[in-house]
């Protein structure tokens, strides 16, 4: 048995249905019904409005660092228009658009980012995870809630978001080798937006794609134009039937941008060009979707207007509750809810102790 | 009643609450056939299956990090780490994630999980196989830590750990693991986390540990009886965290006279808490500095003289006399 | 001399031990072009090109890792962990082999190298972005953990800790990064590590602290000053292992009566190990409980609280009233 | 451009030259001088004969828990076969084989093995870092190592073992992936011997091969007859020629069985049966290899026993050597020995307690 080629046992594809001029290749063209398609239309334009709106009032001091999504609109709102309620979000923190989609209230998010420990409460109908900071550290959660799944026979999946960056670290590894071994109901969602900061791809892995990475663990990979919602819903929606029919885990390397900064205490100029930004604008989510809807008759510039309107003042109502929530004074001795189910006799004490001194506090602002 | 090693009796507090609540599930390397290296998983793939006693990929925070997914699916993952030296792996996912869901999520979510680890040392071991690094899980917020002494708490407090809503890391001593046996009940026994005992009353000097350090405390106390006529009153704290401060400043404040026992490195480690808490609620009663009787700064040498690194009968008995000196 | 915040003093301490020892290699994530996302790096890339400002993956336990093999070739690499809160990833590389290369080779290997972390709350950022778990590493044998408080010890620490020959853990105290200036020469400067300063002399009450805390603990001293007639000596420690207790227990002889301010959670934390020591080294000296002032065992919260869970001016200076009161 | 199949990089072969019955495959039959052939098996005899005298004395009490390497003779040293004594070796800890033809002294196997920490000093001259017990936790190392080779611009290279099991942990992951982008001299050697404790190969991952995780890192891969030494050093030769020649890193899954226990600790009859044991006995290294040099001529029945003989001796002088160390009195003071280049106040102050115990206790042993 000599120098003997090993056979693969996955074959690797990259999949594109409607190219960045809006142009769709009709014999991959999903068959996604009209209410649907503008659905996901409005999902992706109220991403954009409200990651807009969220930097304003960041600038404005109003709010505190977050992750903009602008141009990852596709690849998020592509991946979960195909789960049910049933099913499990586990994001990072740059799915914005995929948490809104999912049910969670932007007022949320914005208490959230605005310092509020409120913002990461998650309502009882909801199967999302609330957002993970450590990257490539979600993905063994949605390993073990897979796992839960397979153990009580549920036909529910779990999909899970990371990023390019996320790909080195450990965690990532572990979940994907745990994900192949225990044939799991989990899609892992890599959202390659080229840059993890400031390092690019490229320097990231020497690897030519990071789909490829799924057959280190023997589970079959997928790349995908992630700017390119059809190609997302379709690809999303063959590894779902897949994990729900037993199938086990897909990997999709969802292929976009980052258009925007990291977070915003980043400064991209120091570390990119802006003609690489202005050759992405070219591949925008939005933009070539809107054109492809215009092309089936789906949508005129005016429904689109609409549309944007209708957005921007549930951006704003939202933005009106988030206000209304931090009206009153805040009450610093919540910190202590949740860090048990029943708080430990220290605990109750240190709560005590800075009772006590917000007291005396007030009560010396009172006097002198 | 039967006597059984902590062996054993960990393997019953396994057995009976996986038999009682298919929530429970084991996962861990080399947990399923092979028992786990110290055989505390022993017959359970036997008697409940590969899909509740879980072979897992060799992969630390991969297991920590599925229990975690596995307990906000509303499963109780009782997973094992080989030994606490590579417990380490698995601290950023303990940290962030375990220690902290029901808190980020409101309330929505928690992480009943507990994360088992053979520690310390005096088992002849190789290196990375003898740490007492508890600290690292006790400094912890959100987390609990449990170390239990004997056969008996042992088995209880691994019952209450798995049935506790948050997450918990159970510390074993495995140099208590076949050491001795105790009488173990077959009937269901719980112990409730974040309470410690007396081991041995006293009415001289106070001696605080826990672990496997119980037993050479035990034996000191004994001995000092015997050679000196100094009765020493024995704590076993048996949880580091939350700590029942309550017993022993109740017991320093009796005796007036303190020394604390542990292995673990002495800077940094459990008994300047212990120190600390003293001060704080018994000052006026202490009539010797706290002594503390730890294991060196240094690593843990190997075997051969792994015993003159360890707190022995020795050294426990020699600061509980100059402590009374004082 | 010129007026520096810490960022640009520990920008000045790599850029001098660069030009001057080719063996100095940065690394980590976003430390070249980006210039750390805190800039403590910038400039260096474009002095000292990409071989020695090296842009890593994301990737923790690989650059620590990594770094550990570069130290044992001989080279002394500094490499930046991007927050604290992530450089747990590390822990066990820097546990089992930076801090034990030299003693498990025989003297043969060592590893040089130092891991900075910026650390610390009061800076309005997101989840994991403001803990203190500095016990993490000043427990862990084997290495040396250093926490500076203002520009220019910043800067002698750094140079020292590149310079030594074992594994320094260099937290930065991020609260302080852009805070204020000091003057801060052009020319070298060390200081070693292992070594504590009076940050301000007083003679009736010994305050401890470090790295943030130094500021809120100043205006707290000087508040006491002015308010009461109270004059607190203030110890910085700088270095948290190997901890200078010579200077603290002095101080405390003293003045009688201690207080410790740190922002990482009390239970376990340095704090209890200042109470142990100067109960072992100035018991008869200690005229009231030494009281600790120190973040809650909890997980510091969203930003909008956090200056509430942060020891803060009232609180220290409500803590000495208190000490003294006793 | 719809679902297109993506070009990997990489081609994934499998090498084997010497079969299980000692029949060489001619066509790629290395070229190795007759001297070297016989110092390869000579070595290979020296692993054998020193696992077994170990195996012995570990059942005698006189040393502590080791991991035997029985049946990965030929993996081990037909990897650092092509090393030279200025490259680097990085091992896990069952490569004692290797460590032993790079220059350890079997008697500070021993000393290490029956708790001395004096076991692990390495000599000046040797660059073979001590034994890492944290699994995966060295593969880092090695790139580390291989960084300073690249910037110091030497000709050295990197070698590291590691297991099956290995390949699971994150920390492996990280250093794939860091050898890829930082194309550093560092051969890694994946010792798949099929089983990690009782987990069986492919419980570990669902990966066919461990080969082909060197796809995701986009370095060349490769998977070798593990019992075959002559496919060994023909795989470890075109990779340390790659990366001595500054073509980058190479991953060499060498395929090989643990014919012992894990650990003397272990009983294997709990996790797998006699037959799959007796199946791999047939593919004995040492075996084919002794045909191979019997039908080469290079060995006659009576120059292999004669070999077995000198081994013997070898081993044994090394254990008088051993023993003779270990006579006198333990010193347990040097347990603070290098814990930094120089003690720091509190270690000192513990180490005088420690001695003051040590005299104490000698006290009241000859008093009482
Ligand atoms: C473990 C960890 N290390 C470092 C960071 C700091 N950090 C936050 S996001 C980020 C880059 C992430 O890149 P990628 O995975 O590509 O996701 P993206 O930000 O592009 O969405 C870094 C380094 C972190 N949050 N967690
Ligand atoms: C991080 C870590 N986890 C667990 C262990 C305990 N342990 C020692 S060897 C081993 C199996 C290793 O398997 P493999 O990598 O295939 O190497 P082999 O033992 O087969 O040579 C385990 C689980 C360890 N030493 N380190
Ligand atoms: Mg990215
Ligand atoms: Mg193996």
């Amino acid at each position: 048995m000599p120098r003997q080629e090993i056979d693969l046992p996955h074959r690797l594809e990259y999949l594109s249905i409607l190219d960045e001029n809006g142009q769709v290749d009709t014999s991959l063209e999903p068959d996604i019904p009209a209410e649907l398609l503008l659905k996901l239309h409005r999902a992706m334009v109220l991403g954009r409005r409200f990651d807009e709106r969220m930097l304003t009032l960041q600038r404005q001091g109003r709010i505190g660092t977050f992750a903009p999504i602008k141009g990852q609109e596709a690849s998020q709102i592509g991946a979960v228009a195909v789960l049910s309620s049933q099913d499990w979000l586990v994001p990072a923190f740059r799915e914005t658009a995929a948490e809104i989609w999912r049910g969670k209230p932007m007022e949320n998010v914005l208490l959230l980012f605005s310092g509020y420990n409120e913002g990461g409460q998650i309502d009882d109908a909801l199967r999302n995870l609330p957002i993970a900071i450590p990257v490539g550290s979600q993905p063994l959660h949605a390993v073990g809630l897979g796992y839960g799944i397979k153990y009580h026979k549920k036909q529910e999946v779990v999909m899970t978001f990371f990023g390019d960056g996320a790909t080195s670290e450990g965690d990532v590894h572990e979940a994907l080798n745990f994900a192949g071994v225990f044939q799991v109901p989990v899609i892992f969602v890599c959202q390659n937006n080229h840059w993890a900061i400031s390092i690019p791809r490229g320097k990231q892995t020497r690897a030519k794609t990071l789909a490829q990475k799924a057959l280190g663990y023997g589970i079959p990979g997928m790349a995908v134009d992630g700017n390119d919602i059809l190609a997302m819903v379709a690809a999303a929606k063959e590894a779902v039937e897949r994990a729900r029919s037993g199938g086990g885990p897909t990997f999709i390397e969802a292929i976009t941008y980052r258009m925007s900064v990291h977070t915003t205490a980043d400064d991209p100029k120091r570390y990119r060009t802006d003609e690489e930004v202005q050759e992405w604008v070219k591949r925008d989510p939005i933009v070539r979707f809107e054109t492809y809807l215009g092309s089936k008759g789906l949508l005129t510039e005016e429904a689109a207007k609409a549309v944007d309107e209708e957005v921007r003042a549930e951006v704003k109502a939202a933005e009106e509750r988030w206000a209304k929530r931090i009206e009153g004074p805040l009450d610093p001795i919540t910190m202590f809810d949740g860090a048990f189910a029943e708080l430990p006799p220290h605990l109750v004490s240190q709560r005590e102790e800075l009772k006590r001194e917000l007291e005396a506090q007030k009560r010396e602002a009172h006097h002198g | 009643m039967a006597k059984m090693t902590m062996v054993q009796a960990l393997n019953l507090a396994l057995r009976q609450e996986m038999a009682k609540d298919e929530r429970v599930i084991v996962l861990g390397e080399d947990v399923g056939l092979d028992g786990g290296v110290f055989r505390v998983t022993e017959g359970l793939i036997q008697e409940f299956g590969e899909e509740r006693v879980i072979d897992t990929p060799l992969a630390e925070s991969g297991i920590a990090g599925m229990s975690i997914g596995m307990a906000v699916y509303g499963l109780r993952p009782v997973c094992e780490m080989q030994f606490s030296g590579f417990s380490y792996y698995a601290l950023h996912q303990m940290e962030a994630h375990a220690a902290r869901l029901r808190w980020r999520s409101g309330g929505r979510f928690s992480v009943p999980m507990v994360l088992r680890c053979p520690y310390g040392g005096g088992v002849r071991a190789l290196e990375h196989h003898s740490e007492s690094r508890e600290i690292y899980w006790a400094h912890t917020p959100g987390l609990k830590m449990v170390i239990p002494s004997t056969p008996r708490n042992a088995r209880a407090l691994l019952v209450s750990a798995i049935r506790d809503p948050d997450p918990v890391v159970f510390y074993e001593p495995k140099a208590s693991y076949r050491a001795f046996r105790e009488e173990v009940p077959e009937e269901e026994e719980t112990f409730p986390l974040g309470t410690s005992v007396v081991a041995r009353e006293g009415k001289d000097v106070t001696i605080i540990t826990y672990g496997a350090m119980l037993r050479p405390t035990l034996e000191a106390a004994e001995q000092l009886k015997e050679k000196d006529g100094i009765e020493a009153e024995v704590i076993d704290l048996l949880t580091l965290m939350p700590l029942d401060d309550a017993l022993f400043t109740a017991s320093a404040r009796k005796t007036g006279r303190v020394v604390v026992v542990h292995e673990a490195p002495r800077t940094y480690g459990a008994g300047a808490e212990l120190v600390a808490r003293l001060v704080e609620k018994s000052f006026l009663y202490l009539e010797a500095p706290v002594k503390r009787v730890t294991g060196f700064d240094i690593v843990i040498p190997l075997y051969q003289r792994e015993m003159e690194y360890l707190p022995g009968v020795f050294r426990i008995a020699e600061a509980v006399r100059e402590t009374l000196r004082f």
